[in-house]
């Protein structure tokens, strides 16, 4: 029972904490402009993030070592400093995109101007991860992010017409109203905020901080196999609650305020509130989660001893980067940046970094001497291998998409 | 578990060494990590020294670690400043590469395991530094996460 | 000396034509083994490879590790990969990163097992 | 290794340039020529007008106290100082000839006027006003419907 009681909260937390704040604004701002003509892309981003993460998740327990760790070893120290470089920079865009969610979501609820919440936000997330236990951490913040299901509840309660929702999804095609290089540009974005880095740093260190061994296999299977898809449940809701209410009025997503609209239209007043507690879980959830990626990631390479399983001063290294790389999340935004742009921008920076990730990944995955005979079987290798092309694809185009389209305008 | 490289049919196979374990060591020492006896993390294998014995061979006497030994394989002025810092930060004209004799190692699996405490182990001082200058002037540093 | 002196250095036959460079150290355990800690590796023998890109990726060396693709991209770039005998080295000089092989010296095929 | 060329070594720094650029820049670039002044205005009224759809649905909502007057505040005030801010972007972009002038002339008369019925709004939902909503409402459509008629003519 107890079991059953254990999975079942895994399963739950990985739902709820699936979706982050560029998952969030992505679906809702693609929803809003483009109908549900973009959501084959949600399915094969969060196909793609199951085959990967499913990947490092049993790297990380067949032999205790996380995803940059082995990164390193890999690609040996010059290209793996490089690719550290870069990683950071996009996990530390998301961290700044997360705090500021959380402040944006907090100005919800409070009507107090989120740049004064910044540096409050900021106090909070590094007392979290100063303080509080990793298992704690993950579990409130998932299990609070399933008020996000809310959205599903809207969507089902503004009844749209199904047949003809799936004909649109399942026949996508360019809106008249928008270009195709836009079209695209928001579909390699949609794909880098489905399959974002961060997610895979953390879901191998996390195995690790919570001692998973060759036992806890299948249990970490069903959290991604289970739990990925649905929490992709939740980005398909978003975007289809806002393609059945914003779209057809014209409005498109550039304020939080606006991704809640559909939940207040559709569920009312408890569904808003609802709402609001589902933004504050996912951002907050995942502000932690980006900021001791960075921290995780800084420490693998240089080999520093990471890690909320042991005492801070027994980390010092990881503290003072966790501390740091906080510090640094405050002051950018207090430069007054708009959140929701890092979001967006983020999310594309995102698909550039993806081969960074998945191409180690996929090699150490099929070593025998790191994993015995729990190598890649050939449905993973072979989806690994269609990933790895379509991830390097995304990445090469996400670049000039943007510069073409002036940034999705 | 990288016993699993040992080559029946690797080349050159001397009478002595029958039987005894290969490494590739780029492949399955180099940047592996280390771990100290108390399961605590210590840095990486950053590279190897190596010995030349009368007989002509090559043995591998020490484990070498931190930045000295980092520096010299980072690219161009990544590296000189790698180098300079730690020079400065040490003391030494020329502190070298930190040192783990070969003996000290224990296993060799997804990480390189060491037989003694990272207290001991030379490229602490850089944590020690954060330590005493960072993290415990914060409260609650020496407690266990709640 | 470091390991990082051979990775890297230039291989030559004794003629002076080139075969690559160290990609890799393959070392071999000696002495007594089960004393509680290790015993000595000494470096058996060079992997040679006009190039170095992927080869710490280990495909030259093992024909069963997957996925296909990029098995087969790697091999393919070190199909002219060796392995040569320490004891075939007939000069190494370190500071101009160049190893000399003897007049006799044998190529071995690069797989573990 | 010491000697290899690095081939990778740039991407990083520039990428990260590149979105430092983008995102500080914003969007006042010159217009060059009368088609990219119109293409300009063209864009101001439809994010003028997607604000204005955001009030008229938030305020409806509120009419219908579908949603809490601090929320409806927020998006309120939010679409309110986004206008503002698409009405100064355009205003600063010199039109390129004497005959843009007009074009100027009448995108800045329709931003105003949807920015006063923005404006109207926020009072009625700060007072929570229920009576005079429909009005506001009403408001609120006639200028969606103005910047949208623009927006057609313009393109």
């Amino acid at each position: 029972m107890k079991r059953v009681l254990s999975v079942a909260l895994g399963v739950l937390t990985a739902i709820g904490g699936f979706v982050d704040v560029g998952d969030l604004v992505t679906n809702a701002l693609v929803g809003a402009r483009f109908g549900v003509s973009l959501l084959w892309v949600v399915v094969v981003g969060v196909l793609g993030i199951v085959v990967f993460a499913e990947m490092s998740g049993r790297v990380a327990a067949m032999t205790g070592r996380a995803t940059f760790d082995l990164v390193r070893e890999r690609l040996g120290p010059r290209a793996g400093l490089l690719n550290l470089a870069g990683s950071m920079a996009v996990t530390g865009l998301t961290f700044v995109a997360e705090i500021g969610g959380v402040a944006l979501a907090l100005e919800l609820v409070s009507s107090v101007n989120y740049l004064l919440l910044v540096p409050f936000t900021g106090l909070a997330v590094w007392l979290v991860l100063w303080r509080v236990r990793f298992s704690i951490l993950e579990n409130v913040f998932g299990l609070l992010g399933l008020a996000l299901l809310v959205f599903a509840v809207a969507v089902w309660r503004l009844g749209p017409d199904w047949s003809s929702l799936v004909d649109q999804a399942t026949h996508p095609s360019v809106p008249g109203s928008e270009g195709v290089p836009t079209y695209w540009y928001y579909a390699v974005a949609l794909f880098g905020a489905a399959m974002t880095p961060y997610e895979v740093f953390f879901f191998s260190s996390g195995g690790v901080e919570e001692h998973w061994t060759r036992k806890d296999l299948g249990t970490s299977r069903l959290n991604v196999l289970v739990g990925f898809p649905l929490g992709g449940v939740l980005s398909f809701a978003i975007a289809i609650s806002t393609a059945l209410v914003l779209l057809p009025a014209g409005i498109e997503v550039d304020t939080l305020g606006q991704v809640g609209l559909p939940v207040s239209e559709a569920v009312g007043r408890v569904g808003i509130a609802i709402a609001l507690l589902g933004f504050f879980a996912a951002t907050f959830g995942a502000a932690c989660e980006t900021g001791l990626s960075v921290g995780y990631s800084v420490s693998q390479y240089f080999g520093w001893q990471w890690g909320k399983y042991v005492r801070p001063r027994e980390a010092a290294l990881f503290h003072t980067v966790l501390l740091l790389s906080t510090i640094a999340g405050v002051a950018v935004l207090l430069t007054t940046v708009d959140p929701i742009k890092v979001t967006e921008y983020s999310v594309v920076f995102s698909a550039v970094a993806l081969p960074l990730t998945y191409f180690p990944i996929l090699v150490v995955a099929n070593d025998p001497d790191y994993m015995g005979e729990k190598v890649n079987g050939r449905l993973a290798n072979g989806l690994g291998q269609v990933y790895l092309v379509l991830v390097t694809l995304a990445a090469v185009a996400a670049i000039p998409l943007m510069l073409l389209t002036k940034a999705g305008q | 578990m990288s016993g699993g490289s040992a080559g029946r049919d690797a080349p050159g196979t001397a009478a002595a060494t029958a039987g005894g374990r290969r490494l590739d060591a780029a492949l399955r020492l180099l940047d592996r990590q280390l771990v100290d006896r108390d399961g605590r993390l210590c840095g990486k294998v950053d590279d190897l020294e190596l010995e030349r014995r009368d007989d002509g061979s090559l043995v591998v006497t020490a484990i070498l670690t931190g930045p000295g030994a980092l520096g010299p394989r980072l690219p161009g002025v990544l590296g000189r400043v790698t180098v300079a810092v730690w020079r400065r930060l040490h003391g030494d004209a020329e502190p070298g590469a930190s040192r783990i004799p070969f003996e000290r190692v224990a296993e060799i699996d997804s990480a390189v395991h060491l037989t003694m405490s990272r207290v001991e182990a030379p490229t602490h001082g850089l944590e020690r530094w954060a330590r005493e200058n960072v993290v415990e002037k914060l409260p609650g540093a020496g407690d266990a996460p709640d | 000396m470091r390991l990082t002196d051979l990775l890297g250095a230039d291989v030559v036959d004794a003629a002076g034509d080139p075969l690559g460079q160290v990609t890799d150290v393959r070392l071999a355990q000696t002495g007594p083994v089960g004393t509680g800690v290790l015993a000595r590796f000494v470096v058996e023998s060079l992997l040679v490879s006009p190039r170095h890109t992927g080869s710490l990726f280990g495909y030259e060396r093992r024909h069963d590790q997957g996925p296909a693709l990029l098995r087969a991209a790697v091999r393919l770039l070190h199909r002219r990969a060796v392995m040569v005998r320490w004891d075939a080295v007939d000069e190494w000089d370190v500071e101009a990163r160049r190893i000399t092989l003897t007049r006799d010296h044998e190529r071995h095929p690069p797989e573990v097992a | 290794m010491g000697r290899r060329p690095v081939h990778l070594r740039r991407p990083v720094p520039v990428v990260a340039g590149v979105a430092l650029t983008l995102t500080l820049a914003g969007c006042i670039t010159p217009a060059l020529d009368d088609d990219q002044y119109n293409a300009k205005a063209v864009a101001a009224v439809e994010a003028a007008s997607s604000e204005v759809a955001t009030v008229h649905l938030v305020l409806s909502q509120r009419a219908h106290r579908k949603v809490t007057s601090p929320y409806a505040d927020e998006v309120v005030t939010s679409s309110e100082t986004a206008l503002d801010a698409i009405d100064g972007a355009f205003g600063a972009v010199q039109p390129p000839s004497p005959g843009a002038d007009r074009t100027y002339d009448e995108v800045s008369q329709v931003l105003g006027s949807a920015r006063d019925a923005v404006t109207h709004a926020r009072f009625a939902v700060r007072r929570d006003d229920d009576g005079s909503y429909p009005a506001r409402l009403a408001e609120l459509r006639s200028a969606g419907d103005d910047l949208t008629t623009l927006e057609e003519r313009l393109k």
